[in-house]
């Protein structure tokens, strides 16, 4: 691995200065609200992405995780003057909350009863968010405050979205990388071959959806600031939809898939506007063909074809056991 | 096969932009919700946009330049709405900004508009649309919803001379609020509704919460809802029950799409929903002759027959682009600070939907006595009649 | 209180039925698909443009809106369970059926607009009915034959036999030469009328809708959760307690909370009692 | 000595009972058969032993410690490791990734510690790699720790498996038919890692239908019929028993 993660490493690192100096080039604003617009979205995913893609928990209900945390950052900073990284932490605490609180009854259950129960959950936060009108503002909505200098302006904004979309991405790759993605892969690909080794499932699934909460709370936070105006009409069910076939369409298993995923996704509708025509009809399209031909997903279709082109291995060698330095791998783990 | 008039409506935009050829052209961006759920007002309206600058363009532009219009369909989706809202300020930089449609995605594009310092003609009903020091720019050309809310409470009160109200609003957005301001407004004059409550605007039977108002002793019942479907549920409810009760409220209850959903046509009766005087002919069966007369233009473009929507909306439209050329003409040119000045000295703009005034204090410029109430059943043609006085 | 009982005994008589449709699907493929609900709204909107557009009389309208369920339902299964259910990969018939799903209700708000539509009178009977209205009765009935039906046919019929012999052990059905394919094509088929004679059934209470979908697949699973996977009576009781637990809280708290409501039903059913009220407890697989 | 013990365990299935007051203890550095017909209870043990069901009557034991309750992850954690009839593998997983998941158990660090990447979770990952690369390369899978295990010829997959479960640090290995599908050599090969694993002192649980591979390899051999035990033994005893040869072996 040490040797052939240099050249993703470099490739990530000239991404990240490109993204980083955006605003110096971009053509205009609007190209930077995309992009911050991406980054929050992508907040989401990434933390969705340790569910759906690695743990293969099939949750289409983030976007009312994502709600609480609008609403939260909304309520504390704009009604209750705290300061807005505060809020934004508490944004990200009550997300992580309220990911417990619909994980604990709902990740026992089996796949389809788990997707019902989070589209359910979108549907109740939806309900609530209007039915307690008083809190949320109801119907008219809330405005919401931005950040203070220098993350007061758009590029500051977006510098800022871009920086904790940075940690949060460094964070979701060092899980997955880590025996803890592998665990995951395993509850997702093979949950009697994870229990067998010994993975924790119930309590993995937990804590990876407690973090999806605390990424959607946060990037629930940012997205309220960057539109500076939230109503319920802003969090309907379709989004929930959106960010789930970002992580199907981009590839589960992986971390580059998905954003690669959020950001076309994000950007192409904006971009052609037939597309835009057919709304959520075009996530469904996409979502069915991805499904049907290229299952895991359209990043891991580069990966296949990266495969067919590197030299193949000349016949298998045969399997040989070596008696010898199996028993001296053995003793050597041997436990006190 | 409703999404062919906004793609229609979409190639002509496109058609007029690019023959567009005037030097420094006024561009102006529309931010209409074209497809998507409650596409109907937007489709409507964006005829009378359309139409308007067509027409200003044919006489030669506004001081002879060209208007430019630059169309998003927004799709009702607030965050769509506020990408698009940045494109028109950033990346087309217009001199205006039309709308949204839905009250919704205005809240969220306004403030981005006033940001970019660019005059905002406000389509959305909500109160909080419009801040003369928070939004400077933005003014309103459509009445408020305490406009119509007020106007329909007078009527239920003073005309009808009923008291004992029940308010029934739907759980969207739209509803809640409606209702809420609607239960303040009636309290405000001092009757307490003798019932209130939220339904699902999908909810199949209103049967249940009409026998509720009429246990609370309710003699008249106003619902706040713009959803055509729920609304004709409450008529036929009533119908079905035999209730004779009058119902007066959302001007969405005289919709044209009600008449389909009714059980039978005479369940539309004594039911009274606010409208507009421009859009409501008098005792003589005419209309006021601005209306008259853009009927009898668009009536061609709108394929010649009786016009089977509410063409108030078309009116709305039509006028957000005069209201621009009026600001133009008055303030010389397309400086934003000079035309908030113009537009904030306006009195008593003819308009075909209204005449409109705005102050520095003010920025809705509907005025008050341009509301009346219809009887909702009175659809001819896109325009109502009036109640007869009891 | 009668009305609210009447109401809620309807519209939880659709729940009902779409969840007896869940189950007729799932028993040849242990699948539940997301498009249950939309093969509903299929049946209320064909319904609907067939009398009204197109100006037939209800009971060809009826056949023809029943045909278009049935082709539905194996559309689902030749597009989203076939290709799918071959490969191992069990989450996968989840993302093909959603899929399908939004692309079918998507399709529908493109063509059909997003308002709803009148659906029309079935029976001659004034309006005045009362809560004797067709509207009402109509799917309540409906829904009751059309379980007694699916009970008759589990007992009496070849093929209802097949299908009671592949929900119990579909690898045995095969090697006992059982056409497991072409049987569970035929279920699907089969679920596509009935959930289309649901929603045409309930037109009236519903209108021709495109939304009407979504709430369904809900609300039919959640009844069918509630009522015990597999388990018919269950899809019955599960949906005449969600009708009616729907219509009484909206009558005493108001209808801002119904989503809250009907899940909390299931999540309660689902602390107490697992497999729902009339499910079997299911050995877990190795 | 502490073996590993199933004392009198019963099973029932609805009215059926799967396994009648059925015992049986693995030592420490031995191999034990398990042999009879199909759907005489020998994977439904192997189940019990492992904790994928729970038992209905006796108790299953290693020394003095009553595991009877303990969830699968319990037993893993005190040295149960297993591999399955149909190898279970992570498909898009590259072989070690694999191994390196028999050794979760081992990873001490909670899910904060890996998302910040300490160097605690890094050290972790190191050790765990050796190990895993140690342990393929003598299964003799060294050639393809990259490779993707959906790539893996079927005797690949089972060695990967048996590396997977030895990552584990057992001190019991349960294998549910592992020579099913192999070539002759390749079941040769088996045989080696199997009296390897022996003579690093790991009690082995071997389930299989090819009976001169659990005869010739075996130091005890239990016999199952119809959920009951019938023989028990050494190889030669359990061979020419007729009771054995008349319901299973055949003459």
């Amino acid at each position: 691995m040490s040797g052939t993660s240099l050249r993703p490493m470099a490739g990530s690192v000239a991404v990240l200065v490109a993204l980083a100096t955006l605003p110096w080039w971009a053509g205009d604003q609007y190209q930077i609200h995309l992009a911050a617009l991406i980054a929050a979205w992508w907040i989401l995913v990434a933390g969705l992405n340790l569910v759906v893609g690695f743990g293969g928990q099939l949750s289409i209900g983030h976007v009312g995780l994502l709600a609480i945390g609008a609403y939260a950052f909304a309520i504390l900073a704009g009604r209750h003057d705290w300061s807005p990284w505060i809020a934004l932490a508490a944004s990200g605490g009550l997300g992580g909350v309220c990911g417990l609180l619909l994980g604990l009854p709902s990740l026992r259950l089996p796949g389809f009863y788990f997707a019902m129960a989070t589209m359910a959950f979108a549907l109740i936060v939806a309900e609530l968010v209007l039915a307690l009108g008083d809190l949320t503002g109801g119907g008219v909505g809330l405005s919401v405050p931005g950040f203070p200098e220098p993350f007061e302006s758009p590029a500051g904004h977006y510098l800022l979205m871009l920086g904790i979309a940075t940690i949060i991405t460094w964070c979701a790759w060092n899980v997955a990388r880590f025996p803890w993605g592998r665990a995951l892969v395993a509850i997702r690909d093979n949950p009697v071959a994870a229990e067998s080794v010994g993975v924790p499932v119930f309590r993995m699934k937990l804590a990876v959806f407690v973090a999806s909460g605390v990424t959607a709370g946060l990037a629930g936070a940012l997205f309220a600031s960057l539109q500076s105006y939230i109503t319920p009409d802003t969090f309907v069910f379709e989004l929930g939809l959106f960010f789930f076939v970002c992580i199907i369409i981009g590839g589960r298993g992986s971390i580059a898939g998905p954003l690669a995923g959020t950001a076309i996704l994000t950007a192409l509708p904006e971009l052609v506007a037939p597309l835009a025509k057919l709304g959520t009809l075009f996530y469904g399209l996409l979502l069915l063909a991805v499904v049907l031909l290229v299952p895991e997903g359209i990043g891991r279709l580069f990966q296949v074809i990266l495969e067919r082109l590197r030299p193949r291995e000349t016949a298998s060698p045969v399997l040989e056991p070596d008696a010898a330095r199996l028993a001296a791998a053995i003793r050597r783990q041997e436990r006190p | 096969m409703d999404f062919r008039r906004p793609l229609a409506a979409l190639l002509l935009s496109l058609a007029t932009v690019s023959t567009a050829w005037a030097e420094s052209p006024i561009r102006i961006g529309w931010l209409s919700s074209l497809t998507g759920a409650l596409s109907s007002a937007a489709v409507a309206e964006n005829q009378g946009v359309q139409f308007a600058v067509e027409e200003i363009n044919q006489a030669g532009g506004i001081g002879g330049r060209k208007i430019e219009l630059v169309t998003y369909d927004t799709q009702g989706d607030p965050t769509k709405a506020v990408n698009f809202a940045q494109r028109l300020a950033f990346v087309d930089k217009v001199h205006f900004v039309i709308g949204p449609v839905n009250s919704g995605e205005s809240l969220a594009t306004v403030p981005i508009v006033a940001k970019a310092g660019i005059p905002n003609i406000i389509i959305g009903t909500i109160d909080e649309l419009v801040d003369p020091k928070r939004f400077p720019r933005a003014f309103r050309a459509i009445n408020t919803n305490r406009q119509w809310i007020t106007s329909a409470n007078d009527y239920a009160l003073k005309t009808l001379k009923k008291s004992k109200i029940a308010i029934i609003g739907d759980t969207s957005g739209y509803g809640t609020s409606s209702a809420k301001t609607a239960a303040e407004l009636l309290e405000k004059a001092g009757v307490k509704p003798v019932f209130s409550t939220l339904v699902d605007p999908n909810k199949t039977d209103l049967t249940d919460e009409l026998a509720k108002a009429k246990a609370a002793g309710a003699d008249v019942v106003m619902p706040w809802s713009a959803a055509t479907g729920l609304l004709a549920r409450l008529l036929n409810a009533r119908g079905d029950m035999g209730w004779k009760v009058s119902i007066v409220g959302h001007p969405a209850l005289m919709a044209p799409a009600i008449r389909k959903l009714l059980n039978k046509p005479e369940y539309w009766t004594d039911a009274y929903a606010a409208g507009y005087v421009s859009m409501t002919a008098g005792a003589d069966g005419k209309l006021p002759a601005a209306t008259k007369s853009l009927v009898d233009r668009m009536r061609p473009k709108l394929g010649g027959a009786e016009i089977d929507f509410m063409f108030w909306w078309v009116a709305l439209g039509y006028d957000t682009v005069h209201i621009v050329e009026h600001a133009v003409k008055k303030a010389g040119g397309t400086d934003p600070a000079a035309i908030q000045k113009a537009l904030e000295t306006t009195s008593d703009l003819k308009g075909v939907y209204a005449d409109y005034t705005w102050t520095p204090q003010d920025r809705n410029g509907f005025p008050d006595v341009g509301v009346v109430m219809n009887l909702a059943d009175s659809f001819k043609d896109g325009t109502y009649r009036a109640p007869k006085a009891p | 209180m009668l009305g609210v009982l009447i109401t809620g005994l309807a519209i939880g008589a659709l729940y009902a039925a779409t969840a007896l449709a869940y189950n007729v699907m799932y028993s040849t493929s242990k699948v539940l698909s997301v498009t249950t609900g939309h093969l509903a709204m299929l049946g209320g909107v064909f319904g609907a443009w067939f009398v009204t557009e197109l100006g037939w009389h209800p009971v060809p309208a009826l056949f023809a809106s029943l045909a278009v369920g049935a082709f539905a339902g194996w559309l689902t299964d030749v597009i989203a369970i076939r290709r799918v259910l071959a490969r191992s990969d069990e989450h996968l018939w989840l993302l093909s059926t959603l899929a399908l799903a939004t692309i079918v209700q998507q399709g529908v708000a493109l063509w059909w607009g997003t308002e709803p539509k009148p659906f029309p009178r079935l029976l001659p009977q004034d309006f005045t009915a009362g809560l004797a209205d067709q509207k009402y009765w109509l799917p309540i009935g409906t829904t009751i034959v059309m379980a007694a039906a699916l009970e008759l046919f589990y007992r009496r019929t070849l093929y209802g036999k097949l299908f009671v012999a592949m929900s119990e052990d579909a690898f045995a059905a095969r090697a006992r030469g059982v056409e497991t394919d072409r049987l569970r094509a035929i279920s699907y088929g089969i679920a596509g009328a009935l959930g289309a004679l649901a929603g045409f059934a309930a037109g009236q209470l519903t209108f021709a809708f495109f939304a009407v979908g979504l709430t369904l697949t809900l609300n039919g699973f959640i009844a069918l959760a509630v009522g015990g996977l597999g388990s018919n009576v269950g899809a019955l009781v599960g949906g005449a307690a969600l009708g009616l637990l729907n219509a009484f809280s909206a009558n005493l708290i108001g209808g801002e909370y119904q989503n809250t409501v009907s899940v909390g039903l299931l999540m309660i059913v689902l602390l107490l009692k697992p497999e729902g009220l009339f499910g079997s407890r299911r050995v877990r697989p190795v | 000595m502490t073996a590993l013990v199933a004392d009198g365990v019963t099973k029932r299935f609805g009215g059926l009972t799967a396994l009648a007051a059925v015992s049986l203890d693995v030592q420490p550095g031995e191999v034990h058969g398990l042999i009879g017909p199909n759907g005489s209870g020998k994977t439904t043990l192997l189940n019990m032993l492992c904790g994928y069901y729970p038992v209905d009557e006796g108790a299953v034991r290693i020394g003095e410690e009553d595991l009877s309750r303990a969830s699968v992850q319990r037993r893993a954690a005190v040295g149960i490791a297993r591999t399955f009839q149909k190898p279970r593998l992570l498909p898009t997983q590259t072989v070690l990734e694999n191994a390196m998941l028999g050794g979760w158990r081992d990873t001490r660090t909670g899910f904060l510690a890996a998302a910040l990447s300490m160097p605690r979770v890094r050290a972790e990952q190191r050790e765990l790699r050796d190990r895993a690369q140690a342990v393929l390369e003598g299964l003799g899978l060294g050639y393809a720790l990259k490779r993707r295990a959906q790539l893996l010829d079927h005797a690949e997959s089972r060695f990967l498996e048996i590396g997977r479960a030895l990552v584990l640090r057992p001190r019991f290995v349960l294998l549910d038919e592992p020579a099913g599908g192999l070539t002759g050599a390749e079941i040769e090969r088996l045989g080696i890692v199997i009296r390897t694993l022996r003579d690093c002192g790991i009690g082995v649980l071997l389930v299989e239908h090819h009976t001169e591979f659990v005869f010739g390899i075996c130091d005890r051999v239990t016999t199952l019929n119809l959920g009951r035990m019938i023989r028990h033994g050494t190889p030669h005893e359990v061979r020419h028993d007729p009771e054995v040869i008349r319901v299973y072996l055949g003459s």
